[in-house]
């Protein structure tokens, strides 16, 4: 594959590791967020812990869309393809997200909804327009990547004036996360913030390009290196980091020049400006409540906008009050310091929004990573 | 950083009074492994089942040892590259058999068709499956037809039997892996589960990646032969791939391995479509692929004798079994790194994310 | 999150519709958010959409910077500690 | 009035072109027969099928004979009066096997159940299903599950095989009925298919009838040892009933049959239910009741072995085995006049005229 | 079973064969129709046959509403299933009934058509209830028998107002039948009919009661004996018609009169007469179109009419032309006459109306009697 | 044709519907067509619904007649021929 084995050639990586091991130094750690699930999965998946050095700490950040959904609006979407009549489309990673009470699309479809899952938000239109007699409704989840495909879908929809479509929006913002994230009050008796640098998202910025995230290296004198989703474009980024640190440096670098120009895709970006404004706040699964953190349809899109049209209204549900992802998620802890991890909550029958995708923090530690708590303990013994 | 003793996932016992079937328990993850030991192995209760194994061993009484096994076919659609429901059904059950170095001799047919099916498919596939037995060197002795409403199934279900007969002194198990046993793949992996998706609608992608469908009978035999008591198991990644298997010998022989990501033959084509679906080649199907464990001492002769078989010809140690209480599959990934290989948790799903 | 994937686009098709290919695996896609893509482009696909266009001299560079810095590295095995 | 020369019904084949399967394929009657040996014996071809029975008896490496048989059970409702798709699923193929005279050993049990399916339900049956096997002295060695999507299925399928011990010297077989032998049946007919039609919601009648679903080698080893070679065939009406199976067996051995419709027992109730619904108890499934076909000199002691078991306390001779190039059952009706017994042609379906 | 098994006496039959052959005259013959399928029934089922004297012959008449449905009606039955949003109900004894090109609605359902199959009128209310979305369409057939149930539906459809609830009727009528047999032209080169008296219906008299029959006594000077189903009904009717032949007597007389009033079922006829007139003419199959011979809906219950909420057309379409049910039917020919009888044309595979229900003469002929050939053939060899 | 058949009516309903026995076999059929059917009467079921009542003396009368006939029959072997 083009543009992605250069990247994940196991040789370069190993000089890499060389140079980022040459050029941290020894007496300090080094602690950076990744705030992408994309990037979350790369280092899980390729094992990168084992080619940092080990005072180089990647926290993992919320940026998995269906992680931070909250249990709310999974229990609006299962109400939604529970009316008589409706057939909810959603991309698969939705299918398993624990609602309240342990429900879940699956366990929805199981008991008689009709559920189907998507590839793409096209599929939307063309079932809606095979099966008239059916409300079909898309639910539309996931961050500035994929809210401009989500676009091109309803301006279809708007030009083909299907009736019996509708979105049910739950797209959300990665820079207003990541502000959240670094302007949180201090929990009283927990470590405080350590973050010392972002790997920036991949592909949410080649729509939204570098601007947004030059608030958090002037304001807040964090760096931030956009980076490719491949294991060396997190490793190059890890090394561009470092050095940013090294020399006091806090800009906005941008490693994955090859797919992300500064501006970004102006046109997607005005697409998506035509159907959506912020919603005055949404609800984060970890992070809680965050003021102008998601979009909603304009007013004008009223008809192809789902909540309008069944009255969806969202009833509060909590997590399991000993779920940490939180703390994680501000990287103040680490999956296994959960009570819960890996006993009650597993990817099967996950607790909390960190273990609920493969790339949510606790789940990838558990899938990939937690031959190392066994590791180090046997080491120990 | 508190870190405590080594976790146990702690296994949710299934919610038997208000608990539903969900797709998730159909996918060969833990889900099902779940259902399985839940229901299946209680209520059935007996110590040919619980030997774990795809296939059943018991004496016979004559003197001797046969297996017998059996396996659903659910496949949609029923056509697709590389094969039909009739071919597939066939070569899976011989497969289970061989898997316990049985010789496949016959097998059982149960059709359950549904109203409105086409006669000239029903007989396209029962002449597939005729045709796949007769290479296989199985005859199928015995068969029922079902036919059930409109809208009560899915075209065609085709559950087959089988049964095989076990040489003397051959004992190969799930439970026989050892630390220091070589673990050995006959070839590519996610062919199958790849062909399959890209003949669903709803997915929509073109391959030329045929499914790797096939009966291993023949290179069993080469590989018994071969390798003779240095052979320890044989198991056939079909639903949940490499990575379920590997779990589940893990767990039946109470050890870990550690294999190679590299080491691993992925076709290119299967690796592309694996990322643009976001699935991972170790969770994807197989039909025509076995994993074999093998004591140090026979690994070459059997490794040779794979190669030298066709349908082993891609044929590769892939790591070595290790002494591990959690039971870990380890791997080392194609960029140095480690990693856990894991079961799939529940139904394998096209991801955005 | 935002699973994305290079592909090679082989074929324009209306509608902004195109085909692309990834090692031999062929998918239609809507190339309606990228300007003036043409067969040969690489771009980056996720949920059935082109979101960007992969540029090739810009990918040249990468991998340079990511040669040099490993060259770097094995010029000097010790680093700097 | 012109009469010609004996009339052989003129069998139209299959349309393989454009053709497509109804749920008369499914019923037992000729249509069945028709689908069977138009598509699968030709796409099969061995001579293990070719026997006809309902299982397959095939030579074992090591000696002596073994025999194996399948059925898929689709039945609806899942749970009836005196039995559910589990206990069935064991009594069916049990009964396959003890029909040849064997000693059923083994099972396999391939679940295809359909998402949503309730959990609770799910281990009723495999519970049932593993009672049964205990009480008939047989294991389920192995087993499959596998879920379809909503809408795929009906609840739950299951298709069980299974296989057995054929003792030496014993021939039984649908081919063997001569002129002059004696036809036996084991008891009152109609019960199964009655309980279940009881159970449907759209039929909305109620009775106290129980199905008679029961395994029979117990029946089977007294009457082998009452009988010894007197013995000729065994045969289990199931689908299509009594006029199914002594059609299939006069077409099989090339006779004809004559029984006397007073001497085969019916529960009123049976009888009460069928004359609502328009049917004729002689095409009722059954499915703890066997057709027996004996030489003259064993049928006193068949009959005395027959009622000394439980299961077999109502056992008749019901008729004889006569020569006719027909193949005519021919039926001396309880009213003095005569009549055929022909299969069903297609469905059985209530009916008003 | 009371009031069945009575009826079902092989001893007492033994006793009433004894009778009628000691009242039969050998020098002649005695040809007797039996309208009704469900005399036919009784006489195969039970081998009645073997039980009456040699020369007393019974013709089978078309009193089987599945049997003389025409072709094109059939056909109209199957269009309408295969609209979208319909479901077809139809009694069980439809299903396997031949339209024309080898269609049927077992096979319509195969191919995907909603058919269902309904074991009483009232079930017709509760799917449409059930399943508002669906146009529910009845199958009404029968004769006058049926047709009182089919009113009693139509009644409550009516006081329900289900708005998707409609009947495609195709009822009957008795008399006319039999009088368009007696009344038929003869065929040149066919044998002259011989009918010398009717076994008159059982359950078509227990609503119509004995007048209609009255002009078949008095203007054709034919016997009629109204008769139960049961077999002892058959055979007493048989030594009714045989006394009032021997007498040369040509009277209705009422051998049913544990269920048959003169006046029959009074409100029945009301309520039939409310939703029901009489048809121009309407096709029967082996009898051509007859005048004046079925029922149709009433222009005000237009509402409730499958016929013109869907502005069904029949075709004519044509039985084989080698079949014989015509002449079967007017008591010309035997089933074993016919040409295709037991080869191409079987209940598998019927050809024409006498082969298509169980009750029809020759369907009945081939599942019960077709040995007799065979036992006469042997016996001549 | 017109399958029916006499069954025992055990109990009236609500909306002219009443439960019938059959040798043990019940259900449930509408008397609408039938005036004053009470429990005890013995009815003729078609399609789900009473067509008429059965007369009780006139089934005597039928069974005297059949065993006079019969009788006849017997005490004249030869018949009249
Ligand atoms: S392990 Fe589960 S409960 Fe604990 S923090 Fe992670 S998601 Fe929450
Ligand atoms: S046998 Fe068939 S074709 Fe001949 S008259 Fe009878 S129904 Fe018509
Ligand atoms: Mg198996
Ligand atoms: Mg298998
Ligand atoms: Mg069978
Ligand atoms: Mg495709
Ligand atoms: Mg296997
Ligand atoms: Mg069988
Ligand atoms: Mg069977
Ligand atoms: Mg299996
Ligand atoms: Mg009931
Ligand atoms: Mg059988």
């Amino acid at each position: 594959m083009k543009y992605v084995d250069e990247y994940r050639d196991g040789d370069l990586a190993a000089k890499i590791a060389a140079a980022i091991a040459a050029e941290v130094r020894p007496d300090r750690t080094y602690s950076f967020m990744e705030f992408c699930g994309g990037h979350t999965h790369a280092i899980s998946r390729y094992g990168l812990e084992d080619l940092l050095p080990a005072n180089v700490r990647m926290i993992h950040g919320p940026g998995c869309p269906v992680c931070v959904l909250p249990v709310g609006r999974i229990d609006d979407a299962v109400r939604l393809a529970r009316r008589p009549g409706v057939t909810l489309l959603t991309y698969g990673d939705m299918m398993r997200v624990p609602g309240s009470k342990g429900t879940s699309l699956l366990k929805a479809k199981a008991a008689g909804a009709d559920i189907r899952m998507v590839y793409s938000t096209l599929d939307a239109l063309r079932i809606a327009e095979a099966e008239p007699d059916r409300e079909v409704v898309f639910f539309a989840i996931g961050f500035e990547t994929t809210t401009p495909p989500t676009a091109v879908a309803l301006k279809l929809a708007a030009e083909k004036r299907l009736p019996n479509l509708s979105f049910f929006v739950n797209h959300v913002l990665t820079p207003v996360a990541m502000r959240a994230i670094l302007t949180a009050p201090p929990v009283p008796g927990e470590r405080p913030v350590a973050i010392e640098g972002f790997v920036g998202p991949a592909h949410v910025s080649t729509i939204i390009g570098l601007e947004p995230y030059r608030e958090f290296a002037e304001r807040h004198r964090k760096p931030v290196v956009v980076a490719g989703f491949e294991p060396l474009d997190v490793m190059q980024a890890v090394l561009m980091l470092v050095r940013q640190v090294n020399e006091q440096r806090a800009e906005v670098e941008n490693q994955y020049i090859r797919a992300v120009t500064p501006a970004g895709n102006v046109a997607a970006q005005s697409l998506v400006d035509r159907f959506f404004e912020l919603r005055e706040s949404f609800e984060w699964r970890g992070l809680g409540s965050v003021p102008a953190s998601a979009l909603k349809l304009r007013d004008e899109w009223a008809a192809l906008d789902a909540e309008k049209r069944f009255s969806v209204e969202t009833i509060r549900a909590d997590d399991n009050p000993a779920c940490e992802c939180g703390a994680i998620l501000r990287g103040q802890k680490r999956p296994a310091e959960c009570k819960l991890f890996g006993t009650v909550c597993t990817p099967e029958t996950p607790m909390g929004a960190c273990m609920v995708s493969s790339e949510g923090a606790c789940a990838a530690h558990w899938t990939y990573g937690r031959f190392r708590e066994h590791d180090s303990l046997r080491r120990a013994s | 950083m508190t870190v405590r003793s080594p976790i146990k996932a702690y296994r949710r016992k299934l919610d038997l009074a208000n608990g539903r079937v969900d797709l998730g328990h159909g996918s060969g993850g833990r889900a099902m492994a779940d259902l399985v030991s839940g229901i299946f192995r209680e209520a059935f209760a007996n110590p040919f089942l619980d030997q774990g194994n795809d296939q059943a061993a018991f004496p016979t009484p004559r003197g001797g040892r046969m297996v017998m096994t059996t396996d659903g076919y659910v496949v949609s659609p029923l056509f697709f590259p590389g094969g039909d429901i009739g071919s597939l059904a066939v070569h899976g059950t011989v497969n289970d058999i061989a898997m316990s170095g049985a010789r496949p001799l016959h097998l059982s047919a149960s059709y359950i068709v549904e109203e409105g099916f086409p006669l000239a498919d029903l007989k396209r596939i029962a002449d597939s499956m005729g045709r796949a037995a007769r290479a296989a060197g199985v005859t199928i002795v015995t068969g029922d037809t079902k036919v059930v409403e409109r809208g009560k199934a899915d075209g065609l279900f085709i559950s087959t039997a089988g049964i095989g007969e076990l040489p003397d002194g051959l004992d190969l198990s799930g439970d026989r892996a050892e630390p220091g046993d070589v673990v050995v793949l006959s070839g590519s992996i996610g062919d199958h589960g790849v062909a399959i998706m890209s003949s669903r609608e709803n997915l929509e992608f073109e391959t030329a990646i045929l499914s790797d469908s096939a009966a291993l009978n023949g290179l069993v035999e080469a590989m018994v032969a071969a390798a003779g008591p240095h052979l320890k198991l044989m198991r056939d990644p079909t639903r949940g791939g490499l990575a379920a298997t590997l779990n589940e010998l893990a767990h039946q022989s109470g050890v870990g391995f550690r294999i190679e990501e590299a080491a691993i033959p992925v076709k290119p084509e299967v690796a592309a479509a694996c990322e643009l679906l976001g699935l991972d080649p170790l969770n994807v199907a197989n039909e025509g692929k076995l994993v074999a464990v093998v004591s140090p001492a026979g690994a070459d002769a059997l490794l040779a004798a794979m190669r030298a078989h066709p349908l082993g010809a891609e044929a590769a140690a892939i790591g070595t079994v290790v002494a591990d209480d959690q039971q870990f599959v380890q791997m080392t990934t194609g960029f140095g790194g480690g990693r856990i290989v894991d079961w799939l948790s529940g139904e394998q799903l096209p991801r955005i994310c | 999150m935002c699973l994305a994937i290079p592909a090679l686009v082989t074929e324009l098709l209306p509608d902004q519709m195109a085909k692309i290919s990834l090692d031999g695996v062929k998918k239609t896609i809507s190339v309606a958010l990228v300007d003036d893509v043409a067969p040969g482009d690489y771009v980056i696909v996720h949920v059935g959409h082109a979101l960007a266009r992969i540029d090739a001299e810009e990918a040249e560079k990468t991998l340079a910077l990511l040669a040099e810095a490993g060259a770097l590295a094995t010029l000097e095995p010790e680093g700097r500690a």
